[in-house]
């Protein structure tokens, strides 16, 4: 019998390996009709600046083959009507919470880190976005230079025991010397990849795709760049990686956690099902058995 | 080029949908298309659902080459629908594949007797699938005066007034079509002090409010709902498709 | 009436902005039948290296969504047998033929580019690969930096008058950066992208799609990407760039340009049409009637 | 899980096919899939080609659904096919779909009335069209014992020799089939000093020299195609897919 439960950190089990990506499931609350949040293993909110944010003019999302560009710029609530007006459904879930924070200096990730510290008392942990491509808060600037992802991470460690995960950028040129950097720092997880940079505009106008010209690529075009990604960080830190990348079927999931990944997030799939990540746990478990593996574990980074 | 119909057996999602809302339908298996296509709901006729779409892309061709018999995966109904209790003599207007929340509205008034005026627009004939007949409340206008009116909607709406068929002012407009007839609407709505909702067809990834992709900005900020993260955007998807077309912002149409 | 006559450089005239993509057309000898390879703006041959290169072993391609993951390994023939035995057909071509490079060292590079600059007299200029993800020649320690890109280029400068374009890789932080030291080593050019990295497995059996595991994703799936990558290269100097990247129709053609591209190049789509090139220049001319203009160049980096 | 059947009206190319080639084909306008799909002519008749297939992907999925009257875009005919002028009692042999470049040389064989004994193996016995009749010629093996013989296309062809219907010796096998049955018979043939040509399916690109994906290699180094860029590998595309199998390397099969 498969058993897929997952022992991220020390103080964090996850009921399967499948959480939702930040940025594609909200705060939790927005499918409570069409899916059974409890059921996936975490879930990570969409990404909090310290302040609300109403995100780039539209249009904001285009379509490119096998995957989706997007410019949303980070809308969101802000962390004060997020302690306030979701945290509390929040922490009434079974599965794992984990809230992604962008800021756009390190002071703002500190100030938002805090304030959540202050309020929940229920959240696994969080994820640290420093791997947005198209704003400056939880920019890449961030996540694109060793030396600062280490000292953000330091910071943030000092300030809470929770699981932290540090969300890194594929628009690098050596990702795993980041991966390093976090785990230097003191992070307990990397999460990879974010969105891949790109572009697009309509031939015969001109007329841009994204009001913001730049955005990120997702979605199954990015899943083997992200399988390199997350290959590349398995090899150089000894911390759990939460992969993903493209993901939209188990047999998706088998080949992150064959890359290095402990567990994954589904990001863009959740666009097109909203129960995806629910819906994949029966057929991940069919594929283990025929398998023959009991656990993930026994299959992780191992390719031939 | 011309309009395809399609109606499916959806069971008890028929007896929730309303005029004006959609279907977000996943249009293959695969990824090309990756992502579900909204479809606005042309009709309920039991436990049918009708759609009326034109085939621009690979999404709608997919859609053209499904058999009897297929079975297909579609959320829905989705969006907030016309608000028919707006004052006014109803006059639906409907430009191309965008005459699909339009006429259902329009089944809907005959259904309760309720009198207005259907005008639908095209390029040409072959988009037609109604007869021209003014005085029992039915107006075509084509590009190419190959049926009905020649011109745009706004000048079969014209026409009408002049021939008295519908009233001059205390019109309330259903309008859905391409940018350039939205546009059109919203500013002759604008002039004339009408009340006139538009259903947007932005592009959209989810259809149910979890990428915050069809965003839309609104000309008055304020009194937004919370989910939309601000003050000067509603979601289309969740707040739409249909707008007042006097709180919208001309280049978002 | 389109007139689709790209000037390139002071010397080199292209009768159409359509190339066929190192590595996807051989030596322009493979396909005549199916194609009349006169009809293309230019051609540039599979990548050299000093010796004759047998790549790596099987298998060296799989399919991914909208993409196509390599790692031949830069299979070729090697500068001597190129010299002899395919150059003398390539010089009877009507066609801008360009030879592209890839040395392991940069004097590698030099001896492969004196070499040909010995034998031929009619070809129109060189490509430098220094991106290729799957191997130590035409390596991307080379394109990654941007030092050893302005050294190369200075180098190789010095030995010809021809055109010499520089290939960069997308696996960097800043492209643009790397595009400035090609040009201040006096390229004439800048082509873009090439292969991104990426990798697959069986996800059942965990067998490797590549034996050399990593490899380099190209096709529909990275246009987003090249196109971002082109953006930012425009931008960054005022040499021609020739962009490449996912194009499959002539309105990618078209994206290619507007992003700032003076030519483009095609590659995987010559696998599924070899003839693609070709056929896409009516649909190109017919667009550009519709979009009322004459020259590619009306729109060239325009976008709205 | 059956094999189907799909026969296209291909003009003067069909008088260019030999058996053991392929056709290239393009299963979708889209890029699901990206690229072509390689698939072995199965017959070819006056100006129509024949071609037999499974269904394991979204490839050949686009490919079942396909109508009568559909145009198809396809490459060929591609690669070197069998040599049929190699000495011995033909014995062919084809696993699964691995029956096409089979059954076509079978057809030759009858047209030319060239004694041969052909064997078709597979799982159980719905992807079987033929009679298991050993007598005239044709014998069947099933993984289930559902139809002819039970076991591998191997255990049919010692059962045919046990009762003497075909030679113990000199014969000269062609076979095409799964992995494991591939290196079965490359095993069975290299034990007993046997000519054997196997068509392999390796992943392809392009199809015809193009991407140099397609890579084979070889146990015997030297006397390699020069298009090959090397010493050690050939291209299945243009050198084979047809190769004698004891130039192959056991891993490669
Ligand atoms: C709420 C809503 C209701 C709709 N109702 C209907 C309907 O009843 N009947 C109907 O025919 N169509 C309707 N549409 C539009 C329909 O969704 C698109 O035509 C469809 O998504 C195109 O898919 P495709 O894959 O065929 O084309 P694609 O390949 O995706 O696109 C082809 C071309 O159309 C453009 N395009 C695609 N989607 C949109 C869009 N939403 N707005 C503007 N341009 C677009 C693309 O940019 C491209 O140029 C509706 C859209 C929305 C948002
Ligand atoms: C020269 C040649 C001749 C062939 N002739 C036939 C034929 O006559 N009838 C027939 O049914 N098939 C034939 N094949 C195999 C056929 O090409 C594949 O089944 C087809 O490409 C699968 O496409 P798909 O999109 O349906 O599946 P995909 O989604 O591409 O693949 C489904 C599964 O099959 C595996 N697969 C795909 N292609 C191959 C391959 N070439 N070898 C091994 N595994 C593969 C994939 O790894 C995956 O696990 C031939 C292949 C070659 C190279
Ligand atoms: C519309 C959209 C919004 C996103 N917003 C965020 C975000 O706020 N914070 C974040 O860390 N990642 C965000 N992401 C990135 C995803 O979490 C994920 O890293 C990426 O999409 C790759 O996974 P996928 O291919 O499964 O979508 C967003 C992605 C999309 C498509
Ligand atoms: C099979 C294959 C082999 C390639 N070989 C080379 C090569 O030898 N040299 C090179 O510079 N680029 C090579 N490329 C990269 C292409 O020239 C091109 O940069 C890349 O594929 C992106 O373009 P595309 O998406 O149109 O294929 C190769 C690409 C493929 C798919
Ligand atoms: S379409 Fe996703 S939020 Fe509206
Ligand atoms: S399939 Fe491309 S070279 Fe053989």
């Amino acid at each position: 019998m498969a058993n897929l439960t997952i022992q991220l950190g020390r103080d964090v089990t996850l009921s399967n390996p499948v959480m939702a990506a930040s940025g594609t499931f909200g705060y939790g609350d927005e499918v409570p009709d069409l899916v059974d949040v409890n059921q996936l293993g975490g879930l990570v909110t969409k990404s909090l600046t310290l302040r609300p944010n109403e995100g780039h003019a539209p249009p904001r999302i285009v379509e490119t083959p096998a995957g989706l560009l997007n410019a949303i710029g980070l809308a969101n609530i802000g962390v004060e009507a997020f302690c306030a007006g979701k945290l509390p459904f929040l922490e009434t879930l079974q599965t794992q919470v984990f809230v992604s924070i962008a800021g756009a200096t390190v002071g703002e990730y500190v100030d938002i880190l805090t304030a959540i510290e202050r309020s929940g008392n229920k959240i696994a942990g969080y994820e640290i976005n420093i791997s947005c491509p198209n704003v400056d808060e939880g920019g890449m600037e961030f996540g694109v230079s060793a030396s600062i992802t280490e000292t953000l991470t330091a910071k943030l460690r000092q300030l809470t025991g929770r699981f932290i995960m540090i969300k890194l950028s594929p628009n690098v040129t050596h990702i795993d010397a980041i991966a390093k950097a976090a785990e230097s720092g003191g992070a307990d997880g990397i999460s990879a990849i974010n969105t891949v940079v790109g572009l697009d505009m309509d031939p015969l106008t001109g007329q841009r795709s994204l009001s913001n010209l730049i955005g990120g690529l997702s979605g199954p075009a990015i899943r083997p760049i992200a399988l390199a990604a997350v290959h590349s960080i398995a090899g150089a830190v000894s911390l759990p990686v939460i992969g993903m990348g493209g993901i939209s079927s188990a047999e998706d999931i088998i080949r992150f956690v064959r890359a290095g990944a402990t567990a994954v997030q589904i990001g863009t799939a959740n666009y097109r099902d909203p129960a995806v990540g629910v819906n994949l746990l029966a057929r991940l478990e069919q594929l283990m058995e025929q398998m023959q593996i009991e656990t993930l574990e026994e299959i992780r980074g191992v390719i031939h | 080029m011309g309009l395809y119909r399609l109606v499916l057996r959806v069971g008890d999602m028929a007896a929730l949908a309303r005029p004006g809302q959609f279907v977000n339908v996943l249009t293959g298996a695969g990824w090309d298309p990756l992502l579900r296509r909204p479809m606005s709901i042309a009709g309920i006729d039991g436990r049918e659902l009708q759609l009326l779409y034109k085939v621009v892309g690979n999404g709608t061709a997919a859609m053209s080459r499904w058999q009897s018999g297929d079975e297909i995966d579609l959320l829905g109904p989705l969006g907030n629908g016309w608000d028919a209790a707006a004052d006014g003599f109803p006059v639906l207007l409907g430009g191309g594949a965008g005459i699909a929340p339009v006429y259902y509205l329009h089944k809907e008034l005959l259904r309760s007797s309720t009198a207005h005026h259907l005008i639908m627009g095209s390029r040409s004939t072959e988009e037609h699938f109604l007869q021209h007949d003014p005085h029992s409340g039915i107006s075509l206008s084509t590009d190419d005066g190959s049926a009905g009116v020649a011109g745009t909607v706004l000048d079969a709406l014209h026409d009408l007034m002049e021939a008295a068929l519908i009233p001059r002012s205390g019109l309330s407009l259903y309008g859905c079509g391409p940018p350039g007839m939205m546009r059109a609407l919203a500013d002759f709505a604008g002039q004339h002090e009408m009340d006139c909702q538009l259903a947007l067809e932005e592009i959209m990834a989810c259809g149910i409010g979890l990428c915050q992709g069809c965003n839309v900005a609104m000309r008055l900020p304020g009194n937004t709902p919370e989910h939309s993260y601000h003050q000067r955007y509603r979601l289309s998807c969740i707040d739409g498709p249909v707008f007042k077309a006097k709180e919208l912002v001309t280049w978002q149409i």
